[in-house]
This record gives C-alpha cells, structure tokens and sequence, in this order.
C-alpha cells in the first residue's frame, strides 16, 4: 500500500488504519508479532517516529500489546475491537455529515431514510481509509 | 541527547540580517526539516552548523563544541550544498575514492551501489553535471559518509520527482540501519514530510515553529463560509491566516486549541470546518504579509 | 636553428592561450585525469634525469678548451713579431715550436725562375710576410702560414684560423687570403643558483678579444732574386746575410 | 557520533595527497613554462662579437637561469591561485579546519618545488646536451659545459629554495588580498613605492638573499623567512570564514 501523502489525514493515523485492515483481512493474525517501527518506516518510507505513533495509538486502544524485547502483538480480541470500534467512529462521523448535508440541501428526515434503504451497494463493501 | 544546541543565534552580513536570534535544540538521531522561504537563512544556518562560517552574535554548539574552524566537529558533519566543488582531474569515479579516506564511517558499497543505481558515467567531471546530477551525486556523498551530523542543503534541487523520492528512500533506508543526526532543508515541506521527525520553521532568520512534524498536521484548522456567522466566533482570536474572497465569504486559519468545542456548533451553522495540508500552514506561516499576493492586485 | 625554436614557441604559446580558454580547458580536462598528469609530470622529471648521465658520456675532447696561460701566449707571439723585425730568427727555424704560434699549412714550390715576386692582395689585414734565405741552391721554395695567439676571452681559436692558399706561377708567389671568417663560439654559463654559492669563478668570462698577427714565413734558395714590388713594408727579409 | 580525537596532521597529510591529486593540472603550467624558458634559452642570453676585417668572431653564452625565472614566476602565481576562492572552495566538502587547510597547502607548495627545483636544474643538463648535438662541436667551449654532478645537485636545492621562498611570498599575498580586498590596490602600491623612495633598502632586502654564499645560511635565511611569511599567513586567516 501507498500512503495517501496528500491527505489531511495523518501518517501515523493512516499506518494505525492500515495494520487495523490487515488485521481484519487475518494477515495478522491475533498473539501474532505485528510489524515493527522501522519495518513500517522501511515500508512505508516514512520517519520511525510516526510509525512508532501509529503502533502506540494502536496499543493505546489495546489491539496490540506490548512484549518485553519481543515488540509488539495483536491482541486476543483485537479483531472483535476494531470492528466495533469502526462501526461506531467510522459510520457515526459519516452519518454525521450526511445529515448536514441533507439538511443544507432540504431533504427531510424520512426522504433520507428512504434514500439509505433505496441504495443498494454494488459487489463487496469497501474499506475506507 | 542534545546534539545541537543554539542560543540566540544571529549572523548578519554586513546590514543584511541572515539569522536572528534562533534558539532551539535538537535531538540526536532525528531527522529534522529546516523549512523556510528562500532567503529566510536556511543555508546560512546549515553553514554555520557545518562550522563554514561564524555567528555574529549568540552560539551554536555541536555535541556542545562551537563548530568554526573546528577540525573535530568537520570530521563529524557533511554539509551537502550545490556549491561543492572538486578538482577538474577527479572523474566522478575519483571523486568517491578519494573523498571516503576523511569519513570514518564511509560505506563504499552503499555508495558504489547508489552510483550505479544512478547510473552515473564514472569517467565524467563533477563540473559536467547538470544540476540534478550534480545533486543526486553530492547526495550520495552525504548518504554514504553516514556523518554524525548530515546536512543537507536543498538536496534535491533539479533532480526530477522519480529520483527524489529515490534519494528520500535511499536516505531512510540507510538512516534507520545507522541512525544517525540528518537536517534537511527545503522551501517545500510535503515532498520530504514523511520522513521528518521534527520541523524547524524560520522566517526571514526567525524562528516560527520547531514541533514535531506530527503535530503539526493538527496545529491548525481551517474555516470558510460567511462572514456574518464566522466573524463572531473569531473575534478577539490570533488568526495564521485571513483572506475574505467572493461576497460576504471568509477563509480563516488558526491554531486548533483556540477552537476547543466551537467546531461542531460551526459545522451546523454551516461552516466549513477543515483541517489545513502542512504545506499550506507553512505557507501561511512564512507569509511576509497577511492576504498574500492578492493584496497587491486589490489595491486598484 | 632559430627558425625552428620560433615555430615551436609559437606552437606552444597557442597551447598557453587554448588551455587559458575555459571551454576547451574543460574539454581537455575531460582528458586529463590526475593520473596521467602525475605520469606525464613522472615522465618529465624522468627524461630529465636520464639526460643526466648522457651529458657525462659526452666525449669532451671535441670541445674547445679554455687556455689558462693566455697573458703568457700573447706575450710570445708578440715577441716573435718583433724578434722577427729585427732579424732574430728562433734558432729552430719553425715557428710552431714556439708557444701559442700554430702553423696552419705549410707548401713547397720548385722554383720556376731565378726571382721571385710576392704578390700580396690587398685588404689582407694584418699578415706579415718574412723572407729567409736558406744557405743552399736546392731550387725549392718553402711557404709556412702561422697564426699566431688569437683570444676570445679565455678562449685559444688559433687553430681555428684558415690559412691563405699560395700559388707559384712565372716566378710570382701569389697569397690569397681564405676570406671572411665567421667564428661563432658557444659558451655554457652555469644557472645563477649555481654561480652563487660556487667558489668557481663563474662569472661570465671577461670577453676581450684578442686577434694575433698572422704570418707567412718564405724560405727561398739562396740565389733566388727577390722583388718586393710595392708591397715593400709587408715583406721583411730575416736572413741578416743577403745584401741587397 | 565520533567524539574520538582527531589529529590535526593526519588529516592535513590526507588533504595534502587529495591535493596533489586535485590540483596535478597546475604542474602542466609549470611544464610548459620550463620549456618555453628552454626554447628561448636557446637564442643565448648574451652575445658579444667582434671583427678584424677578415675575421668575426662571436660568443653566445647559454644558461638555463631563464628556466629557473619561469618557474618562480609560476609558483609565485600557484601561490597566489592556492588562495582563492576557487582553490579554497575545493577543500570545503572535505574534514578541514583553516591550519590542516594552510598546512596541505603548504604540503602541495613544497612538493612543486621540490619538483619545479629539481626539473629547472635538470632543463641545464638538457640545454646542454641540445647545444652538443645541434651545434658545431668545435665551437662549444668546455669550461662549464659538464656541470659538475654536485653542482647539478647544489643547483637543484638552491632554485627549490628560491622557489620556496617565492612561494611564501605569493601566499602571503594571496592571504592578504582574501583579508581585505583594499589590498590588492595596496600591495602593488607599496611595491612601487619602496622601489623608488626605498631602492637600497629593497636592493639589501634582496641582497640579503641573493649575496649570501654561504649555503648553509642561505638555507637558514630562505626557511625562517618562508616559514614567518606561512605564519603570517596562518595567523591573518586563522579567523577568517570560509568562502562563500
């Protein structure tokens, strides 16, 4: 993966998404040593520090753990956590500013649920970072 | 540990003043973005760094040694500017042989490998060099002496956007098996923004900002839509940037913690609430004066 | 010679005024690496010490010599000039025996009369004719040439003096000088660092010159009848018994 | 990081031999200034002839001190170029501070006079051995022809000694026009001016040199002088910038 270099958002938040995605995508799996700063740095290209904030927002939130001398695993359950934790971030902040959006265009509270329930996504649902 | 240190740092030439007192330190093994506006004394800065010239006024110490006329602290630090020079009978091939012989930690095979890797004519003059070239060899240089302190001045001036990013990943690569003090400077912050730990803004030989480079993505926030609604939010507030454009609109940036809990009352009211890209924050932060190049033509 | 060292100076300075144009410089240096300078720079330093020896195998009797006992020399030749005026012959009756007179041809004619004429052309310069009379009729005439010590500096080129050719005919002895003479010596001066410090005197030599007196000396049978014809003053008879 | 001592004079002997390498072009001046002093010593340096009518004789008198001049003319000018902007942005890159900087110059400045003393002297040999085979033989003289070999040696070490002392001076001018540009008006001002109000003094001051005959105080007299012109030198720049 390339990192969006152009994004507001910022490096160590898309690294943090994007050991999430692979551990939801099992390609880490859980008590499995994830990648270590300066693997992501070589990566990624990036400063180890900013890969080191990633990996610790991530221990932060307890998806990884830390072992001494070992480096840092994913967690029993991380993968139950960030599914959760995403629904309730990722699809609030969305629905958020569908709301917004709806009310500057004029579009009433139940136009709106019917344009949700009308919507019918096309093939696989899409990660978004 | 505190590999550079300065203290009310000022050089002026002659009436010009080049730096003016710059205090700041920075870390040991950290790679740090020297960004500012041309003229804003980036080079001036690196050199006095590289020990090549003296402070008028204040200090700058170097593994807390001043660096002029210092044979200790030239022996730890290559500056890499496109003002080296090498003597006309050295083909570039020469050039690597016998400069490695003044660094202790020269890596002939890394060089050697970037050499080719470029592919570099070895029998060519230094002097020959287009300036990308130019750039992209004296780079080697810098990467391969793997000095203590590493400085590179606009390193990537002329050379295109594939070998720049080239050179970035050479640099990282070679920095995280030997960690090492690299500063980089440039007028463009995004291009190198990845691989900074720390960013060091001067302007017009002040400094502006030196944080780390994370923090700087969410040191500021951008709000746009109407005048009327925005005016109140603001006022009495210390605005980075201001621009009022169309009718009745205003654009506004500031520091984000001036902001707290106004952001989403804003959002509802209908404003634009947005983070600002670094590049444009630096931009705004270096501006001479508010409204940028605008003001000049709304003066008719 | 000069011809040449011109056109090779002219070449050169257009190499001195191309490697002063920056562009073709560059061009050359392209060519010019450290290494071959320093070999070039190797390989003039080493043609220079190869010549060495070769100047000290140079064979040096070919060279022309200093006299150191110029002042004595001069002072025999003119001694022998003034003896031979006033009719002191040097018992050995040749003059190269003496020191610095050099004899540089020497003839014998038949007599083909019974006198005998001088003829001297004129713009001789300075050649002094001397007539002896041998004590016997053997009907040969002898003719001698001499130079006598002539100085450049320290610098003997007597030897180097050609002599007049003569020529018998109907009893009249002619003398025709060799013409002008050009002698161009060439001296080695050591380098001024050299004269400095040497015990030597290595001053450039003192560059008097010192042109001798040339003489051609006659023996003639004793019966022989000499006519001096005009040329009276230039032709001195030595023998002190010939009455005329 | 590398806090370990470094030695100021390891590094200057390795800027020394980048230089040597570095700046090798200069010698090609140096080179061809000898043989263009060659071909011109060629022609004599002095000549002197005379005529009696029938006979000129002439003396050129040859010595190789010309090729000796060129190449104090060119360390004087290498001195001066080792200054500059141009030469002193060459060590910039390197691990240098202003003494290992000055000491390799030194370095360089020492090795071309080394080599420059040693080839002025042996370009004698060479116009010696030129005029042997090019000449007239019989008209070479042999005083001074064959150098005697420590001569040749006495030779060598003197004109590196100059060389040396002018390249002190040339250095010392250099440094001086880096300090101020003032001076560049100035030193040729003062020059001027203590050759015409102050021609004995700069007579003595040059005789202090050129009059000694003792080699061994001559050699005294060039080193302390050329090393108090290189401290000179140092201490005027010591706290000078590098070039920008």
């Amino acid at each position: 993966m390339i990192l969006n270099t152009d994004s507001i958002k910022p490096i160590y938040l898309q690294i943090a998404e994007w050991l999430e995605v692979e551990i939801l995508n099992n390609n880490i799996q859980e008590d499995e040593r994830i990648y270590s700063q300066y693997q992501l740095a070589d990566m990624f290209t990036i400063n180890p520090a900013t890969a080191a904030k990633g990996l610790n927002l991530l221990a932060d939130e307890n998806i990884v753990y830390k072992k001494r001398g070992l480096g840092m695993f994913v967690s029993p359950n991380a993968k139950q956590f960030i599914l959760t934790k995403r629904r309730k971030q990722v699809l609030e902040q969305m629905i958020k500013g569908l709301v917004v959006e709806a009310k500057r265009l004029d579009v009433s509270e139940n136009e709106l649920i019917k344009m949700i329930q009308a919507f019918k996504p096309v093939g696989k649902e899409e990660e978004h970072l | 540990m505190k590999v550079i240190q300065s203290h009310n740092l000022s050089k002026s030439y002659g009436k010009t003043t080049a730096l003016n007192d710059l205090t700041f330190e920075i870390e040991e093994n950290t790679i740090t973005g020297l960004i500012g506006r041309n003229g804003a004394g980036k080079t001036t800065l690196l050199k006095i760094m590289a020990g090549h010239i003296q402070p008028t006024h204040g200090e700058l110490r170097i593994y807390s040694q001043k660096p002029f006329n210092n044979l200790e602290r030239s022996a730890g630090t290559i500056l890499i500017d496109d003002s080296m020079m090498y003597p006309d009978s050295f083909r570039l091939v020469d050039i690597l042989s016998e400069v490695a012989p003044f660094y202790a930690n020269w890596n002939n095979t890394l060089a050697n490998g970037l050499f080719d890797y470029f592919s570099f004519n070895p029998n060519q003059l230094h002097s020959n060099l287009s300036k990308g070239s130019k750039s992209t060899f004296n780079s080697i240089i810098g990467i391969a002496s793997r000095c203590p302190l590493t400085l590179f001045d606009e390193p990537t001036t002329g050379m295109d956007s594939a070998v720049r990013k080239d050179f970035y990943k050479a640099l990282l690569k070679d920095y995280l098996k030997h960690p090492r003090t690299i500063i980089l400077s440039s007028h463009l912050l995004s291009e190198l923004e990845e691989i900074l730990e720390e960013i060091l803004l001067i302007k017009q030989g002040s400094k502006r900002l030196h944080l780390p480079v994370m923090e700087l993505k969410e040191l500021a926030v951008g709000i746009r839509g109407n005048a009327q609604i925005l005016q109140p939010f603001v006022e009495g507030k210390e605005l980075i940037y201001r621009e009022e454009f169309a009718k009745d609109n205003l654009y506004i940036v500031l520091r984000k913690e001036l902001l707290q809990q106004e952001g989403e009352v804003m959002k509802q009211k209908g404003l634009e609430v947005f983070p600002i890209s670094t590049d444009d924050l630096c931009v705004y932060l270096t501006a001479s004066n508010k409204g940028g190049i605008d003001n000049v033509f709304k003066k008719d | 010679m000069n011809a040449m060292i011109s056109l090779l100076l002219i070449f050169l300075i257009v190499i001195v005024i191309v490697f002063f144009i920056p562009v073709v410089r560059a061009k050359l240096f392209t060519l010019l690496s450290w290494k071959i300078t320093l070999t070039l720079a190797g390989l003039y330093l080493g043609i220079l010490m190869m010549i060495v020896p070769i100047l000290y195998i140079l064979p040096e009797n070919c060279l022309i010599k200093n006299n150191e006992t110029k002042d004595q020399v001069v002072a025999t030749s003119q001694n022998l000039i003034s003896d031979l005026y006033n009719k002191r012959v040097p018992s050995e009756r040749d003059l190269s025996k003496l020191e610095g007179i050099y004899k540089n041809s020497s003839h014998t004619f038949n007599a083909d009369s019974n006198h005998l004429s001088v003829n001297i052309q004129a713009s001789t310069g300075s050649r002094h004719v001397f007539i002896e009379r041998k004590a016997v009729d053997d009907g040969q005439i002898g003719v001698s040439s001499y130079a006598t010590a002539q100085y450049i500096g320290d610098v003997n080129f007597t030897k180097l003096i050609s002599p007049p050719t003569f020529t018998l005919q109907n009893g009249t002895l002619s003398l025709k000088p060799p013409g002008h003479q050009i002698l161009n010596f060439k001296q080695l001066n050591a380098d001024f660092t050299i004269n400095q410090f040497s015990n030597r005197n290595y001053a450039i030599h003192e560059l008097s010159t010192n042109f001798g007196e040339q003489i051609v000396y006659i023996r003639v049978p004793k019966s022989l009848v000499i006519d001096k014809g005009q040329h009276t003053d230039q032709i001195q008879m030595v023998d002190p018994v010939v009455q005329f | 990081m590398s806090l370990k001592k470094i030695d100021p004079l390891s590094i200057s002997l390795r800027l020394y031999f980048y230089k040597l390498k570095g700046y090798s072009v200069l010698l090609y001046g140096l080179i061809l200034a000898q043989i263009i002093a060659l071909l011109f010593s060629l022609n004599g340096i002095s000549y002197m002839s005379s005529n009696n009518g029938e006979l000129s004789v002439s003396v050129n008198t040859y010595s190789a001190s010309l090729v000796i001049v060129f190449s104090l003319v060119w360390i004087f000018y290498t001195a001066i170029q080792l200054t500059t902007k141009r030469y002193k942005r060459i060590e910039i890159p390197l691990v240098t501070n202003n003494i290992t900087g000055h000491l390799s110059d030194i370095g360089f400045l020492m090795t071309a006079c080394f080599f420059g003393g040693l080839t002025s002297s042996l370009a004698g040999v060479l116009l010696r051995v030129i005029i042997y085979f090019t000449f007239d033989r019989s008209q070479v003289i042999v005083d001074q022809f064959f150098l005697p070999f420590i001569d040749l040696l006495l030779g060598a070490a003197v004109s590196a000694l100059y060389m040396i002392l002018i390249s002190a001076i040339g250095y010392l001018i250099g440094v001086l026009t880096k300090v101020s540009m003032a001076f560049v008006i100035v030193i040729p001002t003062v020059i001027l001016g203590l050759l015409r109000v102050y021609a004995d003094f700069v007579q003595t001051l040059v005789a202090f040199f050129t009059r000694e005959t003792s080699f061994p105080l001559f050699v005294l007299k060039v080193l302390i002088t050329s090393m108090l012109l290189f401290g000179f030198s140092f201490l005027l720049s010591n706290r000078r910038e590098a070039v920008q």
